[in-house]
């Protein structure tokens, strides 16, 4: 009767997490695709002026970023609910926070880490400032993790129903906004020659605070959401 | 009472924004109205099944 | 080991029910389990079986009456790592191979001691399929990979949700020979089937609900 | 002594007698809200001058402005009955907090649209992004997906446990929505919405407002009592009292 | 032995679709608020000028309207995929080029309509001149029921995979592109005041070969993914 | 009947097989079905029958040997309209009603003369829940609505995966039941099952399936 330790445990969901997306290592593309494809359509809709995708480029670049994210979020629990491993994961012996915590870090390893490499070369199609890219790669480095804990805890609210897709972006808007705004108020501070520490260093705060609260709202929320 | 309804000129905003105001509550209000009458009917339907069924389950197959 | 103890049941019932939208699901129950004991849980399509079991998993929540574990009013935590619990889905991963599939339930839960994956698939005949993503296999292979689990990770209280479905013959022999020797060290089950059971260690209990 | 204040509470809570209570004070709630409207709306349209400003246009704030305190307002409502809901698993408290959001959300679009409608006038648009009128867009989302989530469940009770943990989430949202005034400082038009600040506005003025503020809050408290009414009757279906209603209203 | 005729056939599929949707009518309403999410963004992240805006409302409208298309085509084949009612379609009897023709129908009527019928509001938003609006609305009109019958043969060669979600977003750009650019053509003429027939005939035509092709092309595809 | 009739068999497999990734999943089968006549294929788990069924029913290809129907080569169309798959998958939607998911099917496929929607579900043992949504029903009762559908519409030729799976004692009795109805009437049924069934009239065929 000796049920693994915390760290043994969490090692076992992590690994899984991140074999399963081996597995399936076509699916880590996708996001990235689908970034490609929205960044790529928009000149075809705006018309082709330099000085305005320029203009307009940071601010896609993050859209894009996030909305692609709120894709891959939807994702999260769908597998692991469908085919009974999430109410296996939830009779674990050990707490179930930490847990989650690692099948959101497995989450955003996959699919934010890849955006964010891309991110570059979104910017550069659209004529970002080559200056500017550092500002904007760090913003989404604090910015994408921040939306993967407060979308994890969305996404544990709706497990328990079929509509989840728009209904999570529905619920993440609210969320999503003051993060937008920090970071494109950082680029374009830069963009400006301002200072732009200060924005970037709110979204650190909130990450920190989100790293610790967040799994446990999320353990919270998916009780409440399978309890039928 | 002509003077009062052009509203200094400002009519085609001040009418509708009121106009909104009234409907939308209008519509609040009546909507628990309708819930509560469909909610009754369906309660309604559910006992007359539950009965069919228990008489059903005491009479054997 | 039945009679008067005063060893209290390992879990035990009082008036248990189940609400779903203020209706109840199953009436109130009373049953009590002692260690090595089993105990069918009988009943019609639709009588809450699936049901009873998630509940005692701690999936659900008690609606009335009194659930105890060892005495002890019956709390997650105390129990979650002596239940297991196998479903109409099996919670494994269509991905991952049988073994891989161990290995995570075996890195949450423990493993029992002198117990392998690929020891325990052999035994449950799925040996040469070791290897192979679990979408790949039948529905009653897949079955097997479950029951697979239970002899894997240590637990007291199994709760097994028809888990002779999908099944052929050797199969079906395959969880009686697994129940007897769950029940022969000590643990207890509860145990779901519409099928006749035909168990050999003794008369189970048997726990009926109606609809 | 204070002792029965507890009591009363508790035996409020419960449905049967809650569903009782309400039946017989939303009559009055009903009649003192339209009169209350009545008076401010007299008051305000017929008796109030005309601002030396804005004309008559701005005999919309009797609406606007009042709609907007109680959009804020019922959120605060929803999210106190929410937290009582999760923690104490009341059920009034969460039938409260699901059966405000609707009116909430009413009040939030009357806010955008009479706002909107006042914009077009006095600033030549009828929307822009402003961060006063952004917010309050973003607290009808918040709403929406409090609802969303709500009906999204099969199971009404843990459709509302799951979406009064969201409106929980999203009070520590309010507050982000209100201060983004200051972060996301833009054109700002909020300066113009200050020119009748409450101090030096007419007590011509004043009092219908206040009068057309308490009209907005009686309204949403009879709203609320024939909603958790419905409400009550649909979450307590097994039950015997609601089985007698539905057979008395059968019967007729 | 009587199968029943073809026509009363395909009024019991779209029959059932719809009223498939009206039962979850919460779901009618989410591309629609996805839209209006993914609008709304857009000003946080480039900042509220409104000429700024006004210069690519409608090229932002157009991207958005066809992004809640993507994300809601998806869900066209997935629930019938995996209760197995999709599997009894193509047992049936009839023909299955036309009973897949009023699924489509179907959901074009419940996913995109919602969407043409905001997308004033959502122009309006971003400050698009009044006068341009009804052509967007024409431009949306033959866009959006290309786009779901296009969008339909894709979904169905991806019906028997896991990865659809992205993999289709991926598939379907291409098909986007000539799209948007025919689309956001005729607004951007109009919007200069130049003459914008020419481009939206284009798009008639092929709407019209579409309609003709589209469901026979998607029967196969279904036959094909669910062959294994 | 059976005897040796000019009446070309119902359905007839010769050398049937079928291959994934080039291996093969059941090897070659021989077996034919006339009219009033029921076949039993069993075979351990993974043998194959599932895919036997979705092979029969059209939704995959022959990979060797032939297949005839009614003395012709086997085409789609010819027996699409007499032929009624029942899988794992019930194909029944969750959001709709049983009548409602009855009318469907009675919309592609018609319906037998003088048989309507709420008779059959009464006869299933489902009167009472004709407008209950489907995801409201358990794991047998769903399987009953199913099992409803088989004898609403008209057809030749029945294809069943395990239709025993889920079912109560009195879910049996009625599948037999409603084979035995099928068969006197004039049909041909495919039924794969673990279980003993025990049918009444006459011994079934039986198709054995070699792992
Ligand atoms: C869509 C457009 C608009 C929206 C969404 C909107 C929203 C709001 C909100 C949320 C409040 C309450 C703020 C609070 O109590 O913290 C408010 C108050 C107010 N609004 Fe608006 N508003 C809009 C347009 C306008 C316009 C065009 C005017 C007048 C030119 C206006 C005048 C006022 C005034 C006078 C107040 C009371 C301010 C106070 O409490 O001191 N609003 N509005
Ligand atoms: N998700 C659900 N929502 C509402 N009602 C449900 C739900 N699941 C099951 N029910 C109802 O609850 C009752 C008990 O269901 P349960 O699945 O526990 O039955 P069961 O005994 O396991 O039946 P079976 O032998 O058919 O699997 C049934 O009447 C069923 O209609
Ligand atoms: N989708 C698939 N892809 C690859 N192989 C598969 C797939 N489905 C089944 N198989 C393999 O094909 C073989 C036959 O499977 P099938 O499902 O037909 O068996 P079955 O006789 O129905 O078994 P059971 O009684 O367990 O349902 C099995 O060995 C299985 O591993
Ligand atoms: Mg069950
Ligand atoms: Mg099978």
């Amino acid at each position: 009767m000796s049920a693994a330790p915390l760290s043994r445990a969490c090692a076992a969901v992590l690994r899984r997490d991140l074999t399963l997306a081996w597995r399936r290592r076509g699916d880590i593309a996708m996001p990235v695709l689908y970034a490609l494809i929205v960044v790529t359509l928009f000149p075809f809709a705006l018309g082709p002026e330099d000085a305005l995708l320029q203009r307009i480029a940071s601010g896609v670049v993050l859209v894009t970023v996030l909305l692609a994210m709120l894709l891959a979020l939807d994702g999260l629990f769908r597998g692991d609910l469908e085919d009974g491993s999430l109410e296996q994961l939830m009779l674990a012996p050990q707490p179930l926070a930490p847990l989650l915590g690692m099948k959101i870090l497995a989450h955003w390893l996959t699919t934010a880490l890849p955006l964010i490499v891309i991110a570059p070369l979104l910017a550069g199609m659209l004529h970002l400032p080559l200056a500017v890219q550092p500002v904007l790669l760090l913003a989404l480095l604090l910015a994408t993790p921040l939306l993967s804990l407060l979308g994890a805890v969305l996404v544990a609210l709706t497990a328990g129903t079929r509509r989840s897709g728009m209904l999570l972006a529905l619920m993440l808007l609210p969320l999503c906004v003051p993060v937008v705004i920090f970071a494109a108020g950082a680029v374009a501070a830069a963009q400006q020659g301002l200072p732009w520490i200060a924005p970037l260093a709110w979204l650190g705060a909130a990450l920190a605070m989100a790293v610790v609260l967040a799994p446990l709202a999320c353990a919270a929320a998916l009780r409440i959401a399978l309890d039928a | 009472m002509n003077a009062f309804l052009a509203m200094g000129g400002y009519a085609a905003y001040v009418w509708p924004a009121y106009a909104v105001f009234f409907a939308v509550l209008l519509a609040d209000a009546i909507a628990p109205r309708l819930r509560r009458g469909r909610i009754l009917r369906e309660l309604r339907a559910r006992l007359a099944r539950q009965t069919a069924r228990q008489q059903r389950g005491a009479a054997p197959p | 080991m039945i009679a008067a103890a005063p060893v209290p049941p390992l879990l035990e019932a009082r008036a248990l029910s189940f609400f779903r939208a203020d209706e109840p699901v199953f009436g109130p129950l009373d049953f009590s389990l002692h260690a090595g004991e089993l105990a069918l849980v009988e009943g019609d399509n639709g009588s809450g079986k699936t049901t009873l079991l998630r509940l005692l998993a701690g999936l659900l929540h008690v609606g009335a009456g009194e659930l105890r574990w060892r005495g002890e009013p019956w709390q997650r935590e105390a129990c979650a790592g002596e239940t297991l619990l196998l479903g109409h889905q099996l919670g494994l991963k269509a991905d991952l191979s049988a073994r891989e599939n161990l290995a995570v339930a075996a890195g949450l839960h423990g493993r029992r001691e002198g117990a392998s994956a690929d020891g325990v698939l052999a035994a449950i005949g799925l040996a040469g399929y070791e290897d192979e993503p679990v979408r790949r296999l039948s529905a009653g292979q897949k079955k097997r990979v479950a029951l697979a689990r239970l002899r894997l990770l240590p637990a007291t209280l199994w709760l097994l949700d028809e888990p002779y479905a999908n099944l052929d013959r050797a199969g079906i022999e395959l969880v009686n020979a697994l129940l007897e020797e769950h029940i022969a060290q000590g643990g207890a089950a509860l145990v779901t089937s519409h099928g006749a059971v035909s168990f050999h260690g003794g008369a189970p209990r048997r726990i009926r609900m109606h609809a | 002594m204070a002792n029965w204040i507890p009591l009363w509470v508790h035996k409020l809570g419960s449905p049967p007698l809650f569903y009782r209570f309400a039946g017989a004070a939303r009559p009055w709630l009903l009649a003192l809200a339209v009169l209350a409207a009545a008076g401010g709306l007299y008051g305000g349209l017929v008796l109030a001058p005309s601002d030396y400003q804005q004309g008559d246009a701005y005999r919309i704030i009797f609406i606007h402005v009042p709609s907007a305190w109680m959009s804020l307002f019922i959120y605060g409502v929803m999210a106190v009955a929410s937290f009582v809901a999760l923690v104490w698993r009341v059920k009034l408290a969460e039938v409260v907090a699901m059966e405000s959001a609707p009116v909430g959300a009413a009040f939030t679009f009357i806010t955008l649209v009479t706002g909107s409608l006042w914009g077009k006038p006095m600033w030549g648009t009828w929307w822009t992004w402003d961060a006063r009128l952004t917010s309050e867009l973003v607290l009808l989302f918040l709403y929406l997906g409090v609802i969303g989530l709500y009906h999204a469940f099969e199971d009404r009770r843990q459709g509302a446990r799951a979406a009064a943990f969201l409106a929980l989430i999203g009070i520590v949202n309010v507050p982000i929505v209100h201060f983004s005034v200051n972060w996301w400082n833009t054109l700002h038009q909020g300066s113009t919405v200050r020119i009748l600040g409450p101090s030096k506005m007419a007590p011509s003025m004043l009092w219908p407002l206040l009068t057309m503020m308490a009209a907005t809050k009686l309204y949403y408290l009879a709203s609320l009592c024939s909603r958790v009414r419905a409400d009550l009757l649909a979450l307590e279906g097994g039950k015997d009292w609601v089985r007698k209603i539905a057979e008395a209203e059968g019967s007729r």
